[in-house]
């Protein structure tokens, strides 16, 4: 989609704000919503493109002016509850009666063995490689043209490069497509490649700066010949 | 809030914005707890994912990879053909960093990583990315205009006959920067240069530290 | 605001939104307080230039226009090749529309008018634009999905061998449509025929009323 | 400049929300807002060109979320003091002294000329017709192509036009150049077209409804032959 989150060469967001010694997490719900990620994800309740889309679904004023974490919030609590893993109605009232009694603590329960399976997830990873099924498109050095797409579900083909003629700078391989794999239309796994683009492709002779080159990592159905 | 006495027509959003901390406090808390009866979550799993990324993985990793690179050159040679190969040499690896690439920085190069549509960011080298790295300021300036944000926001100043390369990690690739190893530390142990390598040198936004700061 | 408790980066946007009626009103007034002092504004003008376009200017404007054309072919005629001078001869014109173009819909085309980039409307002939037309909704979705939009968010489904043609206000140029003549109104006058003219048909949103509507 | 004013094209703010019934102006400093319009443009205090490119700069976030005349408040407030008409600390203090007391009035003063002075600029209108200076370079049924612009500054070259291919509808006039006239550059007047574009240019034949013609007006120095 056409989201906020489409954020290369958009204007007027400010310079970039760094705080000094910043902690990992700034506050004890920061860190529940980072574990909440592995409670999901990592349980496979709701997929990595599934969870870039919610974010996406955010209204662009609420994304644009919230905390990070909020992201996930947000992306969360949409996934679990449209995958009906929770009601609306627990959901609801349970943040009710954290809100009226903000001492209330979270319930006890321990579960080594769902621990350590979390702690073997983040060292092994969770590739979104996929077995080769066609050899690519596209050679490395080749021309090739991001497509105008301007679907309203998910994608990762920024609306920046659209349009825009780069050459192919590498094969990476082959990778799930986001594109259906957040909508549940299935993995479809397709070759990626690294495809560079000169700065003054993208952004017009006038605005760009000189001798830059942005590669960007795009989907074989993204792209056709130049 | 005014909403409920605006008599016109409905606001363009429908809620105040920013939230409260104690409004994210209670929908967060909301949410583990009923993750946490249905079995999906639990106390000490909380406590152990957090703890990883709080202690164990951090940019020290990142920089132990680089001042690997920067005494051995055949190890160099395989993090340049492979970072993710090179980097399970070192324990080094996993989540969010299953397919990784390290951009080598060199007098005529300069290589800077951002992330246009959400975040990513190579988690077992770096850690958790810094805010500014996730907020919006950063994500829209970069790929327009990457020597004017290293100037202004980063005080990075890249001559015009030196090349910059933005890579945009919009796929499931992760890049981090090998950055040129700084004058003057020929007769440091791999350790002690591993001190110099910044957080901000392997995005591509600063440079290694000097030698002198590390008396 | 819970700003100054949050510990962390600055957050993305430095205040709480929306404003309060209250922080607007205080604000309005202290900018008209200081023109009035300054002799930029005065309290006959304010009560002027409100009272135009609450009473004088408004949709009513167009719809003699349109029931002119609908009576008129010499009329209509003038109207497709020079609305502002066509305009001018009932004495309409002014402010945001000095420079008119009226659009003719007929049983193959429909047209819709819109402004992506702010809010630009012909003000002599329909007044002062609803909120909806300024609101992001319409703005953004009317140029990709006009079909769908007006569909979905007006009721009017246009079948997909009549063509849209969608008019987006980018310059000073300022549109506005010439709805068909609602069938059944061959008896009606002038001035009833206005009564059928709304301002969505001259937005091109909707239809005129039907001549039932009447009594 | 790309901003989040420039919403063509853009998913995920929502339905169209109507309101019965509608009123001219909702509430005072609706009216108030409305008439310092008349008060710095009427005026000459402020050029239309600038007055848009003000509302361009409030961060995207709030102008995302903000009531519509709350636009032109801000860029009212934003241009008198940039050109020193008023000071930021009166203007401060005085919205102090009236959020303290929302019962004080504004200072009374009758000027009837002002007030005739302005009605007849509603009446006669403020044309940014220009004489023409020279023959467009265009015609009517030429094929031409948006440039691929991003200007920090104003622009009427909506980005879900840049670099697509129209033709020319219709030849309008001279007119002032906004980009140059938002930045206090000069007026540079020079024709605008009417662009016509087919659907499927602008958003890929996927996403194009059938049948569907997007006519955009812009000024020369944003085309090129196609």
């Amino acid at each position: 989609m056409n989201g906020a989150h489409d954020l290369g060469g958009f204007h007027g967001l400010g310079r970039v704000q760094r705080e000094e010694n910043e902690p990992v997490f700034h506050s004890e719900w920061e860190k529940g919503v980072f574990a909440l990620l592995f409670a999901t994800l990592g349980n496979g309740l709701i997929n990595v493109d599934e969870f870039r889309f919610g974010i996406e679904q955010m209204h662009p004023a609420y994304y644009l002016s919230s905390r990070y974490y909020e992201h996930w919030l947000f992306t969360i609590e949409k996934g679990l509850v449209e995958k009906g893993i929770i009601s609306k109605e627990e959901l609801d009232a349970r943040a009710r009666r954290y809100r009226e009694d903000p001492q209330a603590q979270l319930p006890e329960r321990k579960d080594p063995k769902l621990a350590d399976r979390m702690a073997a997830l983040i060292k092994r990873g969770a590739p979104c490689t996929r077995p080769s099924v066609v050899s690519p498109r596209f050679a490395v050095g080749q021309p090739v043209r991001a497509k105008n797409i301007n679907p309203t579900g998910h994608t990762r083909l920024a609306r920046y490069v659209r349009g825009k003629r780069g050459v192919i700078h590498k094969v990476h391989g082959t990778f799930v497509t986001p594109d259906t794999n957040a909508l549940g239309k299935g993995e479809n796994p397709q070759p990626v490649y690294s495809v560079a683009f000169p700065a003054w492709e993208l952004w017009g002779w006038d605005s760009a700066e000189p001798n830059e080159t942005i590669y960007v990592d795009l989907w074989e159905s993204y792209l056709e010949p130049a | 809030m005014s909403e409920a006495r605006y008599k016109g027509s409905p606001l363009p959003i429908p809620q105040q914005y920013p939230l409260s901390e104690e409004e994210l406090t209670a929908r967060t808390k909301a949410l583990q707890a009923l993750l946490i009866e249905k079995g999906f979550l639990s106390s000490d799993m909380i406590e152990r994912v957090v703890s990883i990324y709080e202690k164990d993985i951090g940019p020290l990793l990142g920089a132990r990879v680089v001042a690997r690179a920067w005494v051995d050159p055949e190890f160099k040679k395989r993090l340049l053909a492979d970072a993710t190969k090179a980097c399970a040499e070192l324990g080094i690896g996993g989540m969010q960093g299953e397919h990784m690439v390290c951009l080598e920085n060199t007098p005529k190069v300069r290589h800077v990583v951002c992330c246009t549509l959400c975040s990513c960011y190579p988690w077992p080298v770096l850690g958790l990315p810094p805010n500014w790295y996730k907020y919006p300021q950063y994500r829209s300036r970069l790929v327009a205009n990457p020597r004017q944000t290293l100037r202004e926001d980063f005080g990075l100043s890249i001559p015009d006959d030196v090349e910059v390369h933005v890579w945009d990690s919009s796929a499931e690739i992760r890049y981090f920067v090998l950055p040129q190893r700084p004058s003057g530390t020929e007769k440091l142990t791999e350790e002690d240069l591993a001190k110099l390598v910044t957080r901000d040198s392997m995005i591509g936004v600063g440079d290694p530290l000097p030698p002198s700061s590390l008396s």
